[in-house]
């Protein structure tokens, strides 16, 4: 029998060592799962990598994992935002390594990762300092940057329903980066808001398929924070 | 500099730009500024806007009572749906960006040049804690890229230039400025002039921008009837 | 105001020309849009490219356009299947040319088309003759062939529910090559077994969002034929 | 060929395989003979199948008066749902394949190369009408890729050999093969003979296989001890 839910925060980040790169889906607070990345302090993992599309706000969530010093490396898209000072203070002080990259290659860098792409050309950011050494190629008269596919040790996804197969739904703009880096790691863990019943989630509407979940851990959470 | 003319307001040139969009298009307004735009769109247009975090048809902002903890946008600011809107995750919004399947994307901007060089993401390549977001993808993928941005710097300094001196967002996507001076098209004369305040003239305009103006060829005909 | 529902067949497909390239969804005959493939047909349009999975069976549908000796190209997986008769009389007389894709490939390259992505590296095929000629490299480790985007003129998709922006779902297996080919045409084109209201969807299950898709024709067609 | 045992039948070879997938597993069956493996599935084992054209948690055949004519499987043949199960793209179907998600696919083969390689979809690089669907891509996407096949041709031509003399479906990703005399692993030593019908001598088996096999380390602590 298939049953991915484990009944504790404990339990769902078992086996997550220091130096993991660690995928957080949300973008700011929505579909950020807080729950986890608040294991991830609890469990004082250090030199960690975090692969996001923001770098958290005030002092929950992200900020607080960033503030605990357990970050070596973020490669996000956008950690400037207001109430960034966990990260904007580390970063000014030379105490993390940012690789910026554009948000669409960010998310296409993951979701290659979990579809077994190995690299792909695309125009963003051709000509620009982000594209700084990369290769290029001139495809149907335009040009590219070439881009590796980014995976990941561990994937902390929030979703709002979840049955034991790890199928799972999201709620609105919660969506976000939860289902391409639920694909795209060796460890998926699912901080769900809502555990339902094995048939209960409508086959055609599951947004996520169990097959890339590993672990689910119920936690009604409540309204996005910050 | 000589103009006794008075310039629009960021709400006024939103307005102006506004009442250029086609019934029908899919827009995407970039954060800061352009969200204006949102504000003004002409009544009997149905204009669906799209946000990089997985939003098509986003609405205004809701009445305070009726704020939606999940729904928020680009900007991370909550809004509303609009009847026939829907979800997408973040790879497949960014698939809708870099494919070409928005009508237009608005955005603000340091510099534009005039070969349609955009920078509008950073100001210096030392700055701290940059953040890119979306706005490399967009700038390579909408089909029209229209900028709205004030005419010069607050001390003076003209934004639309020969060249930019600023980190590039991308190579030759602008179409169309909007400042609160003037409305630009860019084309391959460079910058031609569509529109000015009433009472402005060529000379003070291009007094205030560091690259040729010229009288697009709509202007000079309307001159010459009018 | 958006209304992408069309009256009739003949409206739906109106300015496709001989020589285009044409994209039909489908896996076998479930999902396949007969209806808008007799209207090709009728409207005898020649020298077609059709990109799909399969190469139809019997006569009905995708057969018939083969029989009718109105395609020169095929770009497909598995052309051969119980009753694909027409495809293979045509074939073993030099009558049509056929590109021969692995199926992961041909979806992933017309994604690619819809998502912006010039090309990608993937690891199918490596070291077989579908691979001849092609460009490879070795990533993180492992062989992978180079492989360009597919896009089309047209898509001509097969949708369970539409409304007039777009929006649709499909049913089932239905679902397969539709969704994709959806994004990679410049022209997109819905046969729907049903039409409903704007906002009867739900928009965090609607499947195609609507800025994919350019006509939408109501075919209350049945259950697949053959 | 000198060996009055009896041959296993289709249905004992696909049995014999089915009893030794571990529950929880994904598993995407081949056509042909790998479907039967779905008729012999242990009780008591939640494995969830996979099916190209966009299934997770495909069940078996429908009873006649309860088909679905939107639910088919790769071999277009109908089926039905497990509860539990959900319905995916097409890209995304190939995603989950080529992502290395699937623990297993068995398929069937012309050839194994005693190196893994494998030969399955075409006879002949001048064959009509060839065809490859997703072979390629689940060869090279499983986590495991079993074989399921006559140990020789009907002619007594051995499918086990050294080296491919069919069109290659992938390089040296065959792990195991079942075939109606034995269960042969693929190692870095090549073939190893892991379990035999009764009454089989190596010495038979050998002369209807192409390569050498060698007897597997966990067959001979079995012989030392029983």
């Amino acid at each position: 029998m298939i049953n991915k839910i484990v009944s504790s925060v404990e339990a769902a980040l078992a086996g997550i060592g220091d130096s993991a790169s660690i995928m957080i889906g949300g973008f700011g607070a929505v579909g950020q799962p807080d729950i986890l990345i608040d294991g991830l302090v609890d469990k004082g993992a250090r030199d960690l990598t975090i692969i996001t599309n923001n770098a958290g706000a005030g002092l929950i969530g992200l900020a607080r994992l960033l503030a605990a010093g357990q970050v070596r490396r973020i490669i996000c898209s956008y950690p400037r935002s207001a109430g960034s000072v966990a990260f904007e203070a580390l970063f000014n002080a030379g105490r993390i390594e940012l690789e910026l990259v554009p948000q669409g290659t960010l998310a296409e860098r993951i979701r290659a990762a979990g579809a077994g792409i190995g690299a792909f050309y695309t125009p963003t950011a051709f000509g620009t300092e982000l594209a700084h050494g990369k290769e290029t190629r001139e495809i149907a008269g335009r040009q590219h940057v070439l881009e590796y596919a980014l995976p990941a040790d561990v994937a902390l996804v929030e979703a709002w329903q979840a049955d034991r197969w790890g199928n799972c739904t999201y709620k609105q703009s919660g969506r976000n980066f939860n289902p391409i880096m639920a694909t795209a790691a060796r460890l998926t863990v699912v901080q769900s808001q809502h555990l339902v019943a094995l048939g209960t989630l409508n086959p055609e509407t599951v947004m996520t398929p169990g097959i890339f979940v590993d672990r689910v851990v119920h936690q009604p959470y409540g309204d996005p924070q910050g | 500099m000589g103009t006794t003319v008075e310039a629009l307001s960021r709400e006024q040139v939103a307005a102006r730009l506004a009442s250029d969009i086609p019934d029908g298009w899919y827009v995407n307004l970039g954060i800061g500024a352009p969200t204006l735009v949102a504000d003004y769109l002409p009544e009997g247009r149905e204009i669906v806007l799209h946000s990089e975090n997985g939003i098509l048809g986003m609405g205004p902002a809701p009445a305070p009572d009726r704020v939606e903890p999940w729904l928020i946008n680009a900007g991370k600011k909550h809004v509303t749906m609009l009847t026939g809107g829907s979800f997408v995750h973040q790879a497949d919004s960014f698939a809708i960006i870099r494919g070409g399947h928005l009508d237009l994307c608005v955005l603000g901007a340091f510099q534009v040049a005039q070969n349609g060089d955009l920078a509008n993401w950073s100001i210096s390549t030392t700055e701290k804690a940059p953040a890119v977001g979306g706005a490399m993808d967009l700038a390579v993928g909408a089909k029209h890229v229209w900028v709205l941005m004030e005419h010069t710097t607050k001390t003076g300094v003209p934004r639309l230039t020969e060249r930019c001196s600023y980190p590039l967002t991308a190579l030759g996507v602008v179409s169309r400025i909007y400042t609160n001076l003037a409305v630009i098209d860019v084309t391959v004369r460079g910058f031609e002039v569509r529109e000015m305040l009433p009472g402005l003239t060529l000379e003070a305009l291009q007094e205030k921008t560091a690259a040729p103006l010229h009288i697009s060829a709509g202007r000079l005909a309307e001159n010459e009837h009018g």
